[in-house]
């Protein structure tokens, strides 16, 4: 039995986990899981991709699918993402957005708006804090989450808002240092999967759906910096 | 028999031959100065270049309304004014490239090979790659080549230009023998008078893109005004049975004249051409004594032909009919009293024939 | 087998390397094989329409290769025009597959291939072409013994090329090939994930191996062709 | 305008075309000037190193673009060899700058600028070169009224492929570039940005209006160069 | 002055010249059979082709062991063996090509193009691409091209093989003309012995990569075995004073004797150098009458020279000490019993002079 799991990338540390520990409640189940870009993926499904199970870095995207008569099941929320603000160079442990105005910081980093749900809930955030006009110069954009923490680690940009859960990814984690985002200052980053359409008799990609809500793997999800209920 | 009738033009350049009949073998020269359209000619004969109307080569059709036979359907043996040799190849690729598509069998190739590259004196250069070789040695590789490929016909295009006469001399006869032993019509573009004078069964002359003549090499020759003659005067083709050799000197038989020549090369009982120039024959009145010049034939004049700068040329006829041209002063022929009727001496050295 | 052991290759790589070369090998091919005829039209045709045929054949190059393989993916998917068609005719369509990177990849370098050959018809010298007309060679004939040595330079080019251009394409692939191991993951979509999942030794040990790899191949085509073209160099 | 009109182009778009035909134009001249000596030595050297600096020089297209792009993103940016360089002689780092991409696409195309230009030279005929010398042409004048004029043919390949392919690069840009308005947001980028936000109409109306521009670009290109071609040609 | 020697090889020809003094002004034939190194010379002396040695070109160094002064500054007026024209330029444009870099000014090059487009009957051709001429109409454009770029030297790479008679006739009087009134020294590779007679002050024969000789034309004609000599056999170069014209002979002086000759072209008060087969001398015991030959000389038998074939070369003094071949066969020399000392007549037929 075979399954491909198309898995937006921020998912990328927390999921290689809990698909080992699938497989190990599994062990003749073949998972294959694929990383990349949310609205990529989405366009793949809507196009014939094999994906059976698909995990959004966002809610619209699975919806918008299901709508469209893609996908087996509801969409189901597994995760709340944070953003931080992250720096490689400086401690950006105890700053608030608005310190991003600062004239040290000449590159601030985001995600895409247009299409990374990561993007989106920066930009949300810094309206919300009221610099997104002014900031707007200083600002660089990286094409996906994982995209713009490289831009920030190689030290192209000086500072900006990534994930909470590459924050945490030892590569990072080693340098700078992070801080919360309050969750009030954006919309909440939903993260939710779909069985897809083509999947609908295969008993894998229920039973992964299923090792999802296992505490095991909330237990993982947590420890990325995921926010589970 | 090659026929056609071709029309084609360039931008300032307008070509058509008419109606044209070469016999079945024998040398064809195509002559006329540059840019007459010498080379357009073989081009068009030949397919390479698509023009308008028909071409017959024994009865079977190359071109027609309906029909053009593919160049490399025609078998010609083509030999390009420059040389046009496969650059990738060395000379012996070159020559293994007609070869292999030559009809030859294989274990006749080597010989067939060895023959040209004897004569073409291309041993040496087998491995050379042709983009190094010398302009006459390209030259010599182009008909090498040509003949390799064991034509229908033979076109060649100024095959002789880049040569020092040694080569040139050796490969005339051999030229002249392919076509008698294979009964291989060649069509021969030369701007050298005493090629065509060798070499040629018949005359072609171009001229602006319009075939102006075809006749026999004899026909040409009687015509006082041939451009064949602009360059060396008149010339007289003359043609004998050869007899035998006596203290170094070989007796050409006239009918009741004997003419003393060099040696031929080939002394087989063929009748022979004897090509002389109209400036190397004087005339007397009386048999002259006394003279190193060896040959002195009663001849009767026929007409006197007036010529620019003061000269004159005499058209004598030999008592067999051969008719023979002598080219003299007007002064000479006051002084002489030369008069149509007369019958005199022809003075020939015997060192100014030649084969 | 220490070569192996130090650059230490995982058998999804090895498929994918695999998978990569058999990938520009069979564009190369194809481009070639197809592209050649082609190439010769736009030389030597006398049409009008030649250089609005040229400028459409390079356009591929124009679009973003991600936006290409998004059409492509349009295209080839099973909603799309031929994919459409192919599932009404009972055949997979062929986004996702070989197949549907392999014309990805053939239309993407369609114009490196094309321009090259097409520059190297057009340089030729005829006079020998005619000349090995005269000698009895036929199209065919000729196109193999003259033609093909004159104009190498141009087919040497387009070959390496192509052959190069598709070891490292990305975009095409990523949008229309869906990184199925065995079949669209190609080195390319591999390293790619690995500096996005932030596992940089893995990216440089891959990279290197692929470079390392491709560095080799390309060597031994540029040692041929210097051999091969010496004869015409003067 | 009303083709304006039709097509709608917003302001954010235009400037994101003028950027990327910018990119395009500096990217073919910086290759052609710079890239012609060295596809001249390439193609006469006698050199046994030739045919690994070809190699090596055909290397940046092995890579994948976004694979080149992370790479050129760490050398170029403040911790890596050229941009950490910079910053002590107090410049600014790369990434993120007009400068930045156009290294980038210019290290991106050398392959398809450098192997036509090369074969251009290569399969010149060389008499008319040595008749040109015996005229009184030095070096120079010797380049640009017989060199040039004979190799024109890899010059203009090395032309058209290196602007088509700049216009359309995408991956060395987005890694490397940060999407940055008027200075490295060029038209691939925003035609990805539509298509990856699902605005396909605006995806489509984008790619039709640089298709359409390229499109008489290259059909300007190949036209004019039948027109200097055509006496070369028989 | 030319001086050089010059070393270079190619796989499997070595090309060595030794020490080589050429005049500086005046014509040097290059002659020697196909592949013997002609254009290696010109192509090593150009600097074209890189070889070891030097050369100087009136004791300026163009090559040493220090120096290499490159091609272009050596202001060398070349026709290469195969034109070599600007493939992608009409033939106005290659002659404007030379004309540009020529240092004539820009008012005389209307001038200086029209003078040798009309020699060399370019006038139709001006607009043509050069790719589409026919073979003779390159070698004029590479001729034309060659003179419009105000040479040092002329290096000409047989300049006339693919032209017509009449316009090589038409060319070799105007060679000789800007030879004399530019003081250019020229170097002429050429086939034809003719050429050389007609053409050359001196004479470097080249056989297999070596300078064999180089020897003034007198030398080289009084040389019974000069290769020259192959084609046509030997051949005598008179010098003399033209005096006037009657009856539309030339009056020749020669010490004592008259020649006469067809009126010469350019009849100013120079000496003229008169070419004379040996062929074309007959020799008589005494002043024969009746005979159209008009001119009679006595000379005196220098020596009798065996020769193959029969043969016999005679070679004759004139009264004012230039001497004079004739061949005749050996049968004639008995007949007439000719031995060193004898003074004869020599009989040329004035219509056998050519200047
Ligand atoms: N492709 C062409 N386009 C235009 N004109 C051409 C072309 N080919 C030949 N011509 C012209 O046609 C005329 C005849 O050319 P052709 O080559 O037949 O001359 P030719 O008799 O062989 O002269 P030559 O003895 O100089 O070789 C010339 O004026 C030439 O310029
Ligand atoms: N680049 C080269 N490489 C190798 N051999 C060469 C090269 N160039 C010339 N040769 C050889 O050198 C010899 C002399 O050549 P060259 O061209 O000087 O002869 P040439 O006297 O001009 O003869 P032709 O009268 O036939 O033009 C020839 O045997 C030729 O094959
Ligand atoms: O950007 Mo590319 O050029 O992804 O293949
Ligand atoms: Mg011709
Ligand atoms: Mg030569």
């Amino acid at each position: 039995q075979k399954m491909i799991i198309a898995a937006a990338s921020d998912l990328k540390f927390a999921l290689d986990e809990i698909h080992a520990e699938y497989l190990k409640t599994y062990p003749n189940d073949q998972v294959e899981v694929i990383y990349g870009s949310s609205g990529r993926f989405s366009q793949q499904i809507e196009n014939g991709a094999p994906f059976d199970l698909f995990f959004s870095a966002s809610m619209e995207y699975p919806k918008d699918l299901q709508q469209k008569g893609f996908a087996a099941t509801e969409p189901k929320l597994y995760a709340l993402g944070r953003i931080v603000i992250w720096s490689r160079r400086h401690d950006a442990s105890q700053m608030s957005l608005n310190d991003l105005m600062e004239r040290r910081y000449r590159r601030v980093a985001i995600a895409s708006p247009d299409h990374a749900p990561y993007g989106v809930r920066a930009m949300e955030a810094l309206q919300a804090a009221g610099i997104w006009d002014e900031i707007q110069p200083k600002i660089v954009i990286g094409e996906n989450i994982a995209h713009t923490a490289q831009l920030i680690e190689f030290g192209a940009a000086n500072i900006g808002i990534i994930a909470l859960a590459l924050a945490l990814n030892p590569q990072l984690s080693r340098h700078g240092g992070y801080s919360l985002i309050p969750e009030d200052m954006h919309q909440p980053l939903e993260q939710a999967y779909i069985v897809t359409q083509r999947a609908k008799d295969n008993p894998i990609a229920f039973r992964f759906a299923e090792f999802m809500e296992q505490p095991v793997a909330k237990q993982i999800m947590e420890q990325y910096g995921f926010v589970v209920n | 028999m090659l026929e056609f009738n071709l029309q084609h033009s360039y931008p300032g350049f307008d070509f058509q031959t008419g109606d044209v009949q070469l016999p079945g073998d024998g040398i064809t020269a195509v002559f006329g100065p540059s840019g007459c359209g010498k080379t357009t000619l073989i081009k068009t004969l030949s397919g390479l270049e698509k023009a308008q109307g028909w071409v017959k080569l024994n009865n079977q059709a190359w071109q027609s309304d309906k029909l053009f036979l593919p160049v490399h359907q025609r078998r010609i043996g083509m030999v390009f004014q420059d040389a046009a040799l496969l650059p990738h190849l060395s000379v012996q690729g070159n020559l293994d490239y007609a070869l292999k598509r030559s009809g030859f069998e294989r274990a006749q190739h080597r010989a067939q090979q060895d023959r040209w590259i004897e004569l073409l004196n291309l041993g040496n250069l087998l491995n050379q790659s042709v983009l190094t070789l010398s302009g006459g040695q390209k030259q010599r590789v182009g008909i090498a080549r040509a003949l390799l490929s064991n034509p229908q016909i033979l076109m060649l295009d100024e095959p002789m230009s880049a040569l020092d006469w040694r080569t040139k001399n050796e490969l005339i006869p051999l030229i002249k023998d392919v076509s008698k032993a294979s009964k291989l019509p060649i069509l021969l573009i030369t701007h050298s008078p005493e090629e065509v004078e060798r070499l040629a069964d018949q005359v072609l002359l171009l001229n602006q893109g319009r075939v102006e003549q075809l006749e026999s090499l004899q026909q040409t020759l009687s015509r006082p005004d041939s451009p064949l003659f602009d360059e060396q005067g008149a010339v007289s083709v003359l043609i004998g049975q050869p007899g035998k050799v006596s203290d170094g000197l070989q007796q050409i038989q006239l009918g009741d004249n004997t003419l003393w020549v060099k040696p031929l090369k080939r002394a087989n009982q063929e009748p022979v051409r004897i090509r002389v120039l109209a400036r190397d024959v004087s005339l007397a009145l009386s048999d002259p004594k006394d003279l190193s010049i060896v040959n002195h034939m009663p001849v009767k004049i026929d007409e006197l032909i007036e010529q620019p700068d003061h000269r004159l040329l005499v058209r004598l006829r030999l008592d067999n009919q051969q008719h023979l041209f002598a080219e003299i002063t007007q002064q000479s022929a006051q002084r002489l009293n030369l008069q149509p009727g007369l019958v005199i001496y022809a003075l020939i050295k015997s060192v100014a024939l030649a084969e | 087998m220490e070569f192996m052991d130090f650059f230490a290759i995982t058998p999804a790589e090895l498929q994918a390397l695999w998978l990569t070369f058999k990938l520009a090998f069979y564009t190369t091919v194809i481009l070639v094989v197809f592209g050649a005829p082609l190439a010769w039209w736009l030389a030597f045709t006398e049409s009008r329409w030649e250089s609005l045929v040229s400028a459409l054949i390079a356009l591929p190059l124009v679009l973003p290769p991600t936006v290409l393989g998004f059409y492509l993916l349009i295209i080839l998917g099973p909603y799309g025009w031929v994919g459409g068609t192919m599932e009404a005719m009972g055949l997979d369509h062929l986004a996702f597959s070989f197949t549907g990177i392999l014309i990805g990849s053939v239309i993407f370098s369609l114009p490196f291939a094309i321009q090259p050959m097409r520059e190297g018809f057009a340089s030729m010298p005829r006079n020998p072409i005619h000349a090995a007309a005269t000698l009895g060679a036929g199209p065919i004939d000729r196109f193999f013994t003259v033609i093909l040595p004159l104009a190498r330079g141009g087919f040497f080019t387009a070959i390496v090329i192509s052959f190069a251009h598709t070891l490292g394409e990305f975009g095409v692939i990523a949008m229309m090939g869906g990184s199925i191991p065995g079949e669209t993951k190609v080195v390319s979509i591999a390293i790619y994930d690995y500096t996005q999942g932030m596992d940089y030794a893995a990216a440089h040990r891959l990279s290197a191996i692929l470079l390392i790899l491709s560095f080799l191949i390309l060597a031994v085509f540029y040692a041929l062709n210097r051999r091969f073209m010496a004869p015409l160099k003067l």
